[in-house]
């Protein structure tokens, strides 16, 4: 989230699309209601099906899965070409007036630089035209056109990009009726005026699909386009679903990435030194600069003393990846069913029912010598060797199940989807022998560590070295300090990331998280002012990251010169009166202020800051045309689900050009099966319900596995109300209860009628609540980007049993 | 031993009641007390406190009333009109057959229990008073046992008739109660009326009482038989 | 800790004015006595739910030992109170008899748990971990076109480790610390799925 | 004050966040067969839609009744309505229940004192909203306890300065807690405020059995279960009014009797007449 879940009150209209806000993060309405209340904020909810949330909502569209592209393209054309974007805001903030180099073109479907053989574009086909700079270590500059009238200008490529997207043919592909569409269309794009905000919420209904982070990106440019971003009650809201998958994000528990998302190192000649790597992973322009000051204090804060400029900091240590592979989920997966992966642990991790193609991943499991499983209940990883169907005797691994202790029998930190950092204090103690994962951690290194001690082999250098060293017993408090970081010439805590340096003599295990921990004894996470500054926001309370700054990218709120753009929605404005910067009195008096922290150096003269608002971007512009970073191409185009019932009515390209397809014989046809198919989850489950389904309470309120479906598929199939019916896909079968309702509708996609269902995925063998898992039959294909699988639209077949 | 003939006149005494009407009253006697008791509990159990606690508390007493609801319902009835087809025949008859002589007996029945003469007219076998109260008993058994099956049962009746067994049950059982007082009365405490619980205890009445109080009665089947 | 408890001072001042009263004989004549109110004497600890990405801020109190109560906690800005039905019946997660509070081992091909300590546990597991390990140890990784050329690459590629969106902050940086320094590279969570 | 319950149907959303605090603090079992520790369980039937509690019962003092609707314009509206005990002003438990177990708090909630309840199920069986649920607790062979339970507006809470915790709960505000006078105010600004988008809004409960707890419904009351119109039902009222007073009269007639008799036969006798003096020997 950009903003935060607070700020949901100050917006005027909320796009809840790709998520099920009111069932999945019920406290948003808290907040939704408010606006709604107070402001007269609208609520438009784009989904399959009506939802929880559609329930609540001003406006609702029914939308085919896996269309979002189609949907938002539409929008943006509807924007375009109804001139509803906000001009000063397109100009300024965004990339708009940049002019795209001659190697950029669009055809049928594909962008210029396709290499087919290794399904992958060259992405320096899609660069900027840039000014020419004398210093090579200067900041780079693309040359723009701020009348938008250069016919290669990003806005005129986005025009004509999205002119294709036309109502009929969105109408087509998404089933949306056209009078939803312009209605949807309408509404929000009212939110393209100065005085007005709009947010679009988005979680896995998004992100879930072959073309997942392109759709992401269809909204943020449409927020770019209306000027929403920056400003209260606007955003970019990602919803997360766990309480903590933004500090494990954040802490890089993935392959791909360091801590404070840094690029994890490749086994190749950009990553043979340290010195090779900062270079590579340093961009010349924008905050990332900093990267190796990040890198450095990282590495000193992992290895301590052993950490020394001629060992590079103890760089050689990190595992580096084969640049040709891939370790994501999918990959993971097949590597276990390969039997190149012998041992597991997981920390409250369950894929036998939460894995794509679940089946195939737990008979992976099979092939492991050992598994670790560390989790409250009995989970299906748990069990997994007496899963139904399963011979435990001919199963060989070896499974260890380590009760770890719930969030309130233990102390500690978790970071909202705001990524604000709040601390819980333990109430009660460890149930049994159970145990705080910090611990079990703990303790494990401890004992592996001991199995290496004395050795001199490099390889086991990493291990011995790593500081481990937290006390008895060991404290959150310890670790967060350790992550917060220190200046070692003085011993002192660090108090901004601001300090750090790329020479060895300051530490941080994790650069955002820098400046939390400013004080021995003021750990901010425990903060608990309840006050409302103004606009949502609550600066005494806990702690977000970066330096308690609680809306992203704070300078779009002001126009260039400081001013902000309306009365109502303003953030941080720049005060000619207020104190300069005391260590530059040269510049004399001026400074941003406001109700938030900016996110910019906040003496920086107006006209400077706005050159650069968003300042995580090499040319430091929102970027509605992305030249780097996205793998299918700069504007999101629209390709149709792995498994679908229709040609892309848009190109002769079926698929994302650049996804992998792992089991091309595991495809369904649309012969075969003709059903659009979705998984979502229910307010009263969690996940994979290990923690929920083992809870009478929550048990009661959804004991069932069942698929919805309309009353017209139940009539066509003959299938009555409550009965059991068996759901197939080219994966497997499954047999659920039949829940036939008048919020599923079928669609008129492509000319005919194409029935859509949808299922919860959160049910298993294991816990009181059981029932089949709903990813028996999801497919093992992943995002062109971050390989995140297709859960969220693939075909099946349904018959009464 | 052969049963002797009812209206048998053997050392002073009547027979007047065979064995099972005997002991049709007295099942029915038992198992209402004990309804009665229970019933109590359930009805008024704060002031019955001390009841319900000698019982066993409120659920053994729920149970009890229940368990002596089956005799109540099922046994009494049945036994005289299976076992003693006469006793039942004539009682039927008797409770429903009033005439002048009835109406005058009921009316002149205040007076004779407060102990004061009434010049009344002779009586059958049952007098206008017990004709009365097993006409009561007749009908309050219905009607507590079919609403007692509906409040037993309540899913398995509509609500509106759940909910009128209520009153129903509590309606009967208050008017069999205040007829209870005076039968008991009468054949307890009541100087003169007492010789008749010795005939429906032995069936074998004091035959002056009798040709008292059942003149037509003993006319009829003592004299004559 | 710095705890604002609006709530609870509010609390203990009522509920010391109402027994008070009812000691006094004040206490309502009309009404049936009230259920004891149950988180009189209970100790009270501010958390936050362990479920979506909100952060709601939950109240836990505790007597003997005992969660006798959770809800929402009233300060906290995200929820101010609320609590939907996962984060209401959080309690449920504590003293429910489904929890697995032992170590427990299957061994190889086995049919059943058994119950181990904790030292035989990660003793065993440490000495996995290791024979895993140093058979799959990948030192260098040659260059993809001068196979004369090679680079350090220091991983395992037959461990892998899963999980930690449900983990704290603290916990998933020394999970993130020590998966790196064994040379973990099939390293992924929840976030990709 | 009288206080009171305002459930604003518009704003839920049906997350049920109010149906697990409520079990939280009354502590209140699932609706589940069998042992925890075991495999085997056994839930209310599949029903075919989210809400599967159908009806109150004595682990279930409140639940989101749900109802898909189809709507005018081709499309689905999905209501939400809380349910618990509605607190009547006239309430007929209170009227019914023959042991006092059921009184009213100085706050205005309907109390049910488990205590004293003998669970009779007079109150189970008149409650024009079906509320009250008797709780089985089998004592031993044949014997059960049985006590009827519904929701006390958590008067515990309300006692002690608190909100009941379906109130504290409702992340929307759907749920309010507070004087009668004021949710009633709000009530009826709300219903102006939603005629226009929701013709079938109206307040519910401002006159019903005397006033209860107050909603406002989007559309008509039985789609919420909700009856039409909640009355004291007639058969209590003939109860009440009429059985019991006539009954207790007739046992009183009846002890009169007895008194009376005994005072004229044993204190002050009739003098001997020949007629009686005939029949005894």
């Amino acid at each position: 989230m950009t903003n935060g879940w607070t700020d949901l009150k100050e917006t005027d209209c909320a796009l809840i699309i790709g998520s099920n806000a009111a069932e999945n993060h019920p406290i948003s309405f808290k907040w939704l209601t408010k606006a709604r209340d107070e402001r007269g904020a609208k609520i438009i909810v784009v989904d399959p099906r009506f939802t929880r949330s559609a329930s609540k909502a001003d406006v609702y569209a029914p939308m085919r899965s896996g269309t979002d592209i189609a949907f938002m393209g539409g929008m943006i054309n509807y924007i375009l070409q109804n001139n509803l974007y906000w001009k000063d805001y397109v100009v300024n903030y965004t990339n708009a007036a940049f002019i795209v180099g001659e190697g950029y073109d669009f055809k049928d479907g594909m962008f210029s630089g396709y290499d087919p053989k290794t399904r992958k574009y060259d992405a320096k086909q899609w660069d900027f035209e840039m000014e020419p700079q004398a210093d090579p270590k200067a900041a780079p500059k693309a040359k723009t056109d701020p009348t938008l009238s250069h016919p290669r200008c990003v806005f005129n490529l986005l025009k004509k990009h999205y002119s294709r997207y036309d109502l009929d043919t969105v109408s087509r592909v998404c089933g949306t009726p056209k009078e939803k569409l312009e209605e949807v269309y309408r509404t929000y794009a009212e939110t393209g005026k100065p005085d007005k905000s709009g947010v679009i919420m988005y979680a896995m209904g998004t992100t879930q699909h072959t073309v997942g982070s392109q759709n992401v990106r269809s909204y943020a440019m449409v927020q770019l386009l209306l000027g929403n971003i920056g400003v209260p009650g606007g955003g970019v809201a990602a919803l997360r679903g766990e309480s903590n998958v933004q500090g494990s994000t954040d802490y890089a528990l993935l392959f791909h990435l360091l801590p404070g998302y840094i690029n994890a190192p490749n086994a190749n000649a950009d990553h043979a030194t340290l010195e090779a790597y900062l270079k590579k992973e340093t961009p010349k322009g924008g905050f990332k600069t900093n990267t190796p000051k990040w890198v450095v204090s990282m590495l000193k804060a992992w290895f301590g003393d052993a950490a020394t400029k001629e060992n590079e900091f103890g760089y050689h240590w990190l595992p580096k990846k084969d640049p040709k592979k891939n370790y994501s989920w999918i990959a993971l997966f097949e590597a276990m069913y390969n039997g190149t992966i012998k041992g597991l642990w997981t920390w409250g991790e369950n894929p036998p029912v939460s894995g794509p193609n679940c089946t195939k991943e737990a008979k992976a499991m099979e092939n492991l010598d050992w598994l670790v499983c560390v989790d409250l209940f009995e989970s299906e990883t748990a069990a997994f060797w007496k899963r139904p169907g399963a011979d435990p005797a001919s199963i060989k691994t070896e499974v260890f199940l380590l009760p770890a202790c719930s969030s309130i029998e233990k102390s500690g930190t978790v970071s909202n989807s705001a990524r604000m950092t709040q601390y819980r204090w333990q109430a009660v103690q460890p149930m049994g022998e159970s145990k705080p994962d910090l611990d079990i951690i703990y303790e494990l290194f401890a004992k592996i560590r001991e199995l290496y001690k004395g050795s001199k082999a490099a390889k086991d250098q990493g291990i011995l070295n790593l500081t481990w060293d937290y006390g008895h017993p060991i404290t959150p408090e310890a670790v967060a300090k350790e992550i917060n970081g220190r200046d070692l010439t003085t011993g002192k805590l660090m108090t901004s990331f601001a300090n750090l340096k790329d020479d060895g003599t300051t530490t941080s295990g994790c650069w955002i998280y820098c400046g939390m921990f400013p004080d021995e004894n003021k750990y901010r996470a425990m903060d608990r002012d309840p006050a409302e500054k103004a606009k949502g926001i609550f600066p005494g309370w806990a702690y977000s990251w970066p330096v308690n700054r609680r809306i992203l990218y704070n300078r779009c709120s002001a126009d260039p010169a400081g001013k902000p753009w309306s009365e109502d929605k303003k953030i941080v404005w720049w005060d000619p009166n207020a104190p300069g910067d005391p260590a530059k009195p040269e510049d004399g008096p001026g400074a941003f202020v406001g109700y938030d922290v900016t996110d910019f150096n906040k003496f920086l003269k107006p006209e400077k800051s706005a050159a650069a608002p968003f300042i995580m971007q090499v040319l430091g512009k929102g970027g509605l045309y992305a030249n780097t970073g996205m793998n299918e191409g700069p504007f999101p185009e629209h390709y149709e689900p792995w498994e679908s019932p229709m040609k892309n009515a848009f190109s002769s390209v079926q698929l994302n050009p650049v996804v992998k397809v792992w089991e091309p014989d595991k495809q369904g046809s649309p012969d075969q099966f003709p059903i659009v198919c979705t998984t979502f989850r229910l307010s009263e489950h969690y996940q994979t319900g290990t923690l929920t389904r083992n809870q009478p309470w929550l048990a009661e309120l959804q004991p069932y596995m069942f698929i919805e479906l309309s009353e017209e598929l139940a009539a066509e199939k003959g299938i009555k109300q409550g009965q059991k019916v068996k759901v197939s896909s080219a994966r497997g079968e499954i047999e659920v209860y039949a829940m036939i309702t008048k919020r599923w509708k079928p669609m008129e996609i492509d000319g005919r009628t194409v029935h859509c269902v949808g299922m919860p995925w959160h049910y298993g063998f294991a816990a009181i609540a059981k029932g089949e898992s709903a990813n028996v039959l999801t497919p093992h294909i992943g995002d062109g980007n971050t390989m995140i699988p297709e859960y969220k639209a693939f075909l099946v077949d349904i018959k009464g049993v | 031993m052969a049963q002797p003939k009812i209206g048998t006149l053997r050392n002073g005494k009547v027979y007047r009641f065979d064995p099972v009407e005997v002991a049709a009253h007295w099942v029915h006697t038992i198992s209402f007390f004990a309804l009665l008791i229970t019933g109590l509990v359930l009805f008024a159990p704060g002031g019955a406190g001390w009841l319900a606690k000698l019982l066993g508390g409120v659920n053994v007493t729920r149970l009890l009333h229940r368990v002596f609801a089956v005799p109540y319902a099922l046994i009494s009835l049945p036994l005289l009109v299976f076992f003693s087809p006469r006793g039942a025949k004539e009682w039927f008859r008797e409770m429903f057959h009033w005439d002048k002589d009835d109406i005058k007996l009921m009316m002149g029945y205040f007076p004779e229990i407060l102990g004061r003469h009434a010049d009344l007219p002779e009586a059958p076998k049952f007098n206008a008073g017990e004709k009365f109260n097993s006409l009561l008993t007749l009908f309050t058994g219905i009607g507590l046992t079919l609403s007692g099956i509906i409040m037993w049962w309540p899913q398995s009746f509509p609500q509106w008739l759940v909910r009128l067994a209520y009153p129903v049950h509590d309606l009967a059982f208050l008017g069999m109660c205040s007829m209870l007082c005076v039968h008991i009365f009468l054949s307890v405490a009541h100087p003169k009326m007492r010789a008749a619980l010795e005939g429906i205890t032995t069936g074998w009445a004091d035959a002056e009482f009798c040709k008292e109080h059942y003149g037509k009665w003993y006319k009829k089947v003592v004299t004559k038989g | 800790m710095r705890v604002t408890r609006r709530d609870f001072l509010k609390l203990s001042g009522v509920t010391a004015a109402s027994a008070a009263l009812s000691q006094l004989g004040f206490a309502a004549p009309a009404v049936a006595k009230v259920r004891d109110f149950k988180i009189r004497e209970a100790k009270v600890s501010p958390t936050i739910c362990p479920y979506c990405g909100v952060g709601c801020g939950q109240l836990v109190y505790v007597r003997d030992g005992k969660v006798v109560q959770l809800e929402g906690d009233p300060d906290n800005p995200q929820n101010q109170g609320s609590l939907c039905s996962k984060g209401a019946a959080l309690s449920q997660v504590f003293d429910n008899p489904r929890r697995v509070t032992k170590v427990l081992y299957r061994a190889p091909g086995a049919s059943a748990w058994e119950e181990k300590d904790w030292e035989w546990a990660l003793e065993r597991i440490a000495e996995n971990v290791k024979k895993t390990r140093d058979a799959s140890f990948i030192e260098t990784q040659p260059d993809e076109k001068d196979p004369a050329k090679s680079y350090i690459a220091n991983r395992t590629e037959a461990i892998a480790s899963l999980g930690g969106a449900s983990l704290d902050n603290e916990e998933c940086y020394l999970l993130t610390k020590m998966n790196r320094a064994l040379g973990i590279v099939y390293l992924e969570h929840q976030a990709r799925i | 004050m009288a206080k009171t319950l305002y459930i604003d149907t518009s704003k839920c959303m049906g997350c049920r966040g109010c149906e697990s605090a409520c079990k939280q603090w009354n502590d209140l079992p699932a609706n589940i067969k069998g042992d925890l520790k075991g495999e085997k369980f056994e839930f209310l039937p599949f029903n075919g839609t989210y809400q599967t509690k159908t009806a109150f019962a004595h682990q279930t003092y409140t639940m989101v009744k749900m109802q898909e609707l189809a709507a005018d314009d081709g499309g689905v509206k999905w209501l939400f309505g809380k349910r618990q005990c509605m607190h009547c002003a006239e309430a007929t438990c209170m009227m019914v229940c023959p042991v006092d177990a059921i009184s009213r708090t100085p706050e205005g909630a309907v109390y049910l004192d488990k205590e004293k309840c003998v669970g009779c199920g007079y109150c189970v069986q008149n409650c024009p909203f079906n509320v009250p649920q008797l709780d089985y607790n089998q004592k031993g062979i044949g014997i059960w306890e049985k006590k009827s339970s519904k929701c006390n507006l958590c008067a515990d809470r309300v006692q002690n300065g608190l909100i009941p915790a379906c109130a504290k709960t409702c992340p929307t505000g759907a749920i309010k807690f507070g004087d009668r006078e004021e949710m009633l105010a709000l009530a009826k600004e709300r219903v102006e405020q939603l005629k226009p988008k929701f013709p079938g809004a109206r307040i519910y409960g401002e006159k019903e059995v005397g006033g209860t707890v107050l909603y406002l419904l989007t559309e008509h009351p039985g789609y919420y279960g909700l009856p039409e119109s909640a009355v004291v039902p007639w058969q209590v009222r003939f109860w009440k009014y009429f059985a019991r007073p006539v009954g207790e009269l007739a046992v009183g007639g009846g002890l009169l009797v007895i008194l009376a008799g005994l005072f004229f036969n044993y204190v002050m006798p009739a003098k001997e007449t020949p007629h009686h003096a005939e029949g005894v020997k």
